[in-house]
């Protein structure tokens, strides 16, 4: 067993954890989540990808993971923008019908 | 090697007072309490942390920056905790109005 | 003296990709120019499109490696025929939209951010048309998602939220399954560009998954039957531009990258082609019963975009099935005839909604107002849809039930057949609303039924139309610098 | 036979933890619990990359994955009081059979995986031979900002339509009737909390700037540094309750620190084309500052990125705000 297994393992387990999650559970706040989850699992894929025994690693998949952590921020602010304003709606909604 | 022996000790102690004080979180009856348990224990531990670290890498430079991390560490830790604090006495007040 | 400048010498291939960056942050610091920002990077974009497609004319093949640096390690763009005929339906709708834009009068809310999203939109895009690279191509396509998201709430209904909403989170799935995929790739390969995988994929047990982790990313993100279910919503609630470059052009960037990878660069197995049909003809089904089903004019269109790229699918999985049968040019024909016309129909029905003030469809001939362009814009390109000579849409479907002749794979030429029926189904629903107007009398002479916002529509649609007659010319700039065969930009 | 390495018990562990804290997290009944739990998992998935060597992913998912998306997912939860839960879920059978094939795919990739020797030299030798014209002395960094500029080019721009989308949804909302978009009840306020401030603010801009200047040299950047600086943008928001200052020129100001890094990315890199080289072809002598500048600016507007994404709403216009003010109802 060498870390490169270990850590495979995880990064694919955690992607197929957020992967089903993300399709199953019933709030969306937590879906986001879930994706956030599975964005790690391809994320360790990558980082082993670029490991190597014994040191100096390969920066092209670091640069890459990088870039997709920005991504993914970015994505979930939108998706957690529009959470906040379909909460807001259904409030105001709610308040106009009595 | 007998100097090492040292650092790793008080390396060992910062994560003893570490243990401790997630037991607190954990056990303490209420949230003053836990407040109480996790930023002395935890400030102290990680303080022995830093020390033992910097001990061990011996470079003025390295210590340097680990002294800067465990200030701002525990002037956060301090401000958080009197945040915290302060926000749960209003809220208490509140219910006791109530 | 006239300064001369050496044409040639310019490198066009970032144009398309920074002019509109430019327009768009222009727009975005000076809210009040926004419009005038908008157009402008449109218009340089266009002609650097046009630039690189006389190149790819010539037979040129144009690329660059930016930076200077070659791959594996740098990014090259790169343009061919399929290149440039994406970039050439970039530039004709976005030019449309962006006119029919600035002809309405604006409004009250989300006006000036939607030129910096609609350009920001347009530089994603053409920078996925251009890249060889997978993980560039994943991250034009992350630009695309975003700035169409913001695009899509502009109306402010709490309908257009959730419809975003759900868009939003299908996008993203389909954006972590790709870059599993690319992870496994650069695990096996360590390489990123396009044209070094293509001599390498399939030699690593990976592959496979990795292959279906960016095949299903790309086919969410492009609504691909059974993972539609985001694309009704989020295109019948936007507004009517941001539904016809929603529906007419971002559904076309992850097909047309899915076509690169499938046909050009992964060798694709007799048994993925059927599975691409299988999925294409219940495409076809859905979203035609749906259509017919639909009770607003707006939804009956999004439900036929499910059903088009049911098409558009069933033509990939049969060039993939049947290389002989050699029907990638007739879906990519379907997809510009496909982009035309559902931007005319979206534009058209916008503007019908505008004057009859709603999309109803079973109340749409009880208006006095008669919006008489917009409907025969609308009627030209549902014709263009339903494919009747000689419009490009009856290109598309020729070449694929030719080459489905020539496979002998009947099943295929009946469920192409089959999705024509039902198109006619559909459409004739509004068609015959059109034709029967005249039941209610408004006062003569108290409106035109037209204004100039009709104008970007019509032409679509009259290009949808007639383009069918230039058919030969379109296939041979597909088959320029032949695209899928070589990958253009390959570095030995 | 050789005794257990270590370290290995140590990945074991530090692995089992991750996912469990992930499963914890995703299955946790309280919102709050939630996000706290994932901010955990992203602390730890970052020490498992340190373990990787891979550093500077490491810095970029404490400070943006854990850190960032953290404090986005507390601040919705603060908006939105709890989490709502969709009125259809998805039936039992449909889960039953989604949970089949993902695990079947798991399986599958996972075996395919471990099946699949890792590529032998990957990029390696490819950066290695590159360095010396790439004007940096850290290789990640001279992938991100030179050898393949352009895809970091376009991850800012990605940064910047999330701002414009996250400013379309705010305008969605009817103001007049909405709540506020504001954090009143978490403002930072009082003695203690302004000196911690008038500390940490300048600490923080201090360890962004250094982030972003130890780029050039070793694990940091402009990304990591922006994350840093954004954390004291968002301090600074909350000691005014979550809100932009109510001045005339924060508009202005803030549209311009957002466009800076695409800007002068894009400055440098269409001068590069202009000066004879290609778009983005640094000429190797000037590469250095070049870098640095572009870095310094896209750290800016990550900072300013972030913070906005935060706030998630557009700064009121002064006069708008002088109309409202009978109408607000914060303390």
């Amino acid at each position: 067993m060498t870390p490169e297994t270990i850590y495979g393992a995880t990064g694919i387990a955690l992607f197929a954890i957020g992967l089903y999650h993300a399709l199953v559970l019933p709030s969306a706040l937590r879906r986001i989540v879930a994706l956030n989850v599975a964005s790690v699992g391809a994320g360790f894929v990558m980082v082993i990808a670029a490991w190597r025994p014994g040191g100096g690693a390969d920066p092209v998949p670091h640069a890459l993971v990088i870039t997709g952590i920005v991504v993914l921020v970015a994505a979930t602010a939108v998706a957690l923008a529009l959470v906040r304003a379909l909460h807001d709606a259904d409030t105001t909604e709610t308040d106009d019908t009595p | 090697m007998i100097a090492d022996f040292l650092w790793l000790g008080l390396i060992a102690a910062g994560l003893i007072f570490f243990a401790a004080g997630t037991l607190g979180l954990l056990r303490f009856p209420d949230l003053f309490c836990r407040l109480h348990a996790l930023t002395k224990a935890d400030n102290l531990g990680l303080a022995l942390v830093a020390l033992g670290t910097a001990g061990l890498w011996a470079t003025p430079a390295a210590a340097m920056k680990l002294a800067v991390i465990w200030a701002l560490v525990a002037v956060s830790a301090a401000t958080s905790g009197h945040m915290i604090a302060r926000h749960a006495r209003r809220a208490w007040r509140q219910e006791d109005a109530l | 003296m006239i300064p001369q400048i050496d044409l040639a010498a310019i490198d066009w291939m970032l144009v398309p990709v920074l002019a509109p960056l430019l327009g768009a942050i222009a727009g975005f610091v000076l809210p009040r120019a926004a419009t005038a920002a908008g157009m402008a990077g449109l218009g340089l974009s266009a002609v650097g499109s046009a630039a690189i497609t006389a190149q790819v004319r010539t037979g040129a093949a144009p690329s660059t490696a930016i930076g200077g640096w070659e791959p594996p390690l740098g990014i090259v763009l790169a343009a061919d025929g399929l290149t440039a005929a994406f970039l050439l339906l970039t530039v004709v709708l976005t030019l449309a939209i962006g006119t029919t834009r600035a002809l309405t009068p604006a409004p009250a809310r989300g006006a000036a951010i939607f030129w910096p999203l609609m350009l920001l939109l347009v530089a994603g895009l053409n920078g996925a048309f251009l890249s060889t690279d997978i993980f560039n191509i994943y991250v034009t396509l992350e630009v695309a998602a975003l700035a169409a998201v913001g695009l899509a709430v502009l109306t402010g209904s709490a309908a257009a939220l959730r419809a975003a909403l759900n868009y939003l989170l299908a996008g993203m799935l389909g954006g972590v399954l790709i870059l599993l995929g690319i992870g496994l790739l650069f695990h096996a390969h360590g390489r990123l560009d396009l044209a070094g995988l293509a001599a390498v994929a399939g030699s690593a047990p990976s592959d496979g998954i990795a292959l279906i982790a960016i095949i299903a990313g790309l086919a969410l993100k492009a609504a691909l039957f059974p993972l539609h279910a985001w694309l009704p919503a989020a295109h019948s609630n936007a507004q009517a531009p941001v539904s016809a470059l929603l529906s007419a052009l971002v559904l076309k960037a992850p097909l047309y990258v899915a076509l690169r990878l499938w046909v050009g660069v992964l060798d694709p197995a007799t048994a993925s082609g059927t599975v691409l049909g299988v999925m294409g003809a219940g495409a076809i089904l859905w979203g035609s019963v749906q259509a017919l089903r639909a009770e607003r004019l707006k939804l009956l269109v999004a439900y036929s975009t499910v059903a088009q790229v049911g098409l558009i699918s069933l033509a990939f999985g049969l060039s993939a099935a049947n290389p002989a049968a050699i029907a990638w040019t007739g879906a990519v024909t379907l997809m510009l005839a496909h982009g035309l016309a559902k931007a005319a129909m979206f534009m058209a029905a916008g503007r019908i909604v505008e004057e009859v003030g709603h999309d109803r469809i079973a109340e749409l001939d009880r208006s006095p107002r008669r919006p008489t362009l917009a409907q025969f814009s609308f009627a030209l390109a549902a014709i263009s849809l339903i494919g009747l000579p000689p419009t490009l849409g009856f290109a598309g479907k020729w070449q694929l039930m030719e080459g489905a002749v020539r496979a002998d794979a009947w099943i295929w030429l009946a469920m192409a057949m089959a999705g024509t029926l039902l198109s006619v189904g559909y459409l004739s629903r509004v068609l015959v609303g059109f034709l029967r107007f005249d039941r209610v009398r408004g006062a003569v002479g108290e409106h035109q039924g037209w204004t100039l916002a009709d104008g970007p529509p019509l032409l679509l649609a009259v290009t949808a139309f007639g383009a069918g007659l230039f058919a030969t010319h379109i296939i041979a700039l597909l088959a320029a610098g032949a695209p899928l065969g070589q990958l253009p930009g390959a570095m030995q | 036979m050789s005794p257990p390495d270590p370290y290995l018990l140590l990945d074991l562990g530090l692995a089992a933890t991750i996912l469990v804290l992930a499963l914890a997290a995703l299955r946790q009944r309280d919102s709050f619990t939630m996000a706290v739990v994932f901010i955990l998992f992203g602390l730890l998935v970052a020490l498992a990359w340190v373990r990787l060597d891979a550093p500077d992913v490491a810095l970029a998912e404490a400070a943006i994955g854990a850190g960032v998306t953290g404090a986005l997912l507390l601040r919705t939860l603060r908006h939105v009081g709890g989490e709502r839960r969709d009125p259809a879920p998805v039936p039992r059978v449909v889960a039953g059979m989604l949970g089949l094939s993902v695990a079947g795919f798991a399986t599958l990739g996972g075996l395919a995986l471990m099946a699949t020797p890792r590529h032998g030299t990957g990029l390696i030798p490819a950066v290695a031979a590159r360095m010396d014209q790439s004007g940096v002395e850290h290789p990640v960094t001279a992938v991100l900002l030179n050898f393949r500029a352009y895809d970091t080019l376009l991850e800012v721009v990605v940064v910047l339509a999330a701002v414009m989308a996250v400013w379309a949804i705010d305008r969605t909302i009817d103001r007049a009737a909405a709540p506020l978009p504001y954090l009143p009840g978490v403002a930072l306020r009082g003695p203690i909390a302004g000196a911690y401030l008038r500390l940490v603010l300048p600490a923080l801009a201090l360890i962004g700037a250094y982030l972003v200047w130890i780029g050039a040299y070793s694990p940091g950047g402009a990304f990591q540094g922006g994350a840093v600086l954004a954390a004291a943008g968002v301090l600074s928001a909350l000691a005014r309750g979550g809100r932009w200052p109510r001045t005339a020129a924060t508009m202005p100001l803030l549209r311009g620190s957002l466009v800076l890094g695409v800007v002068v990315f894009t400055g440098v890199g269409i001068w590069a084309a202009v000066a004879g080289g290609g778009v983005l072809h640094y000429p190797p002598a000037q590469a250095k500052p070049l870098i640095l500048l572009i870095e310094a600016s896209v750290a800016l507007s990550i900072a300013a990125t972030l913070t906005a994404l935060f706030l998630g709403h557009m700064p009121q216009p002064a006069a708008r705000i002088a109309l409202r003010k009978g109408t607000t109802n914060d303390t």
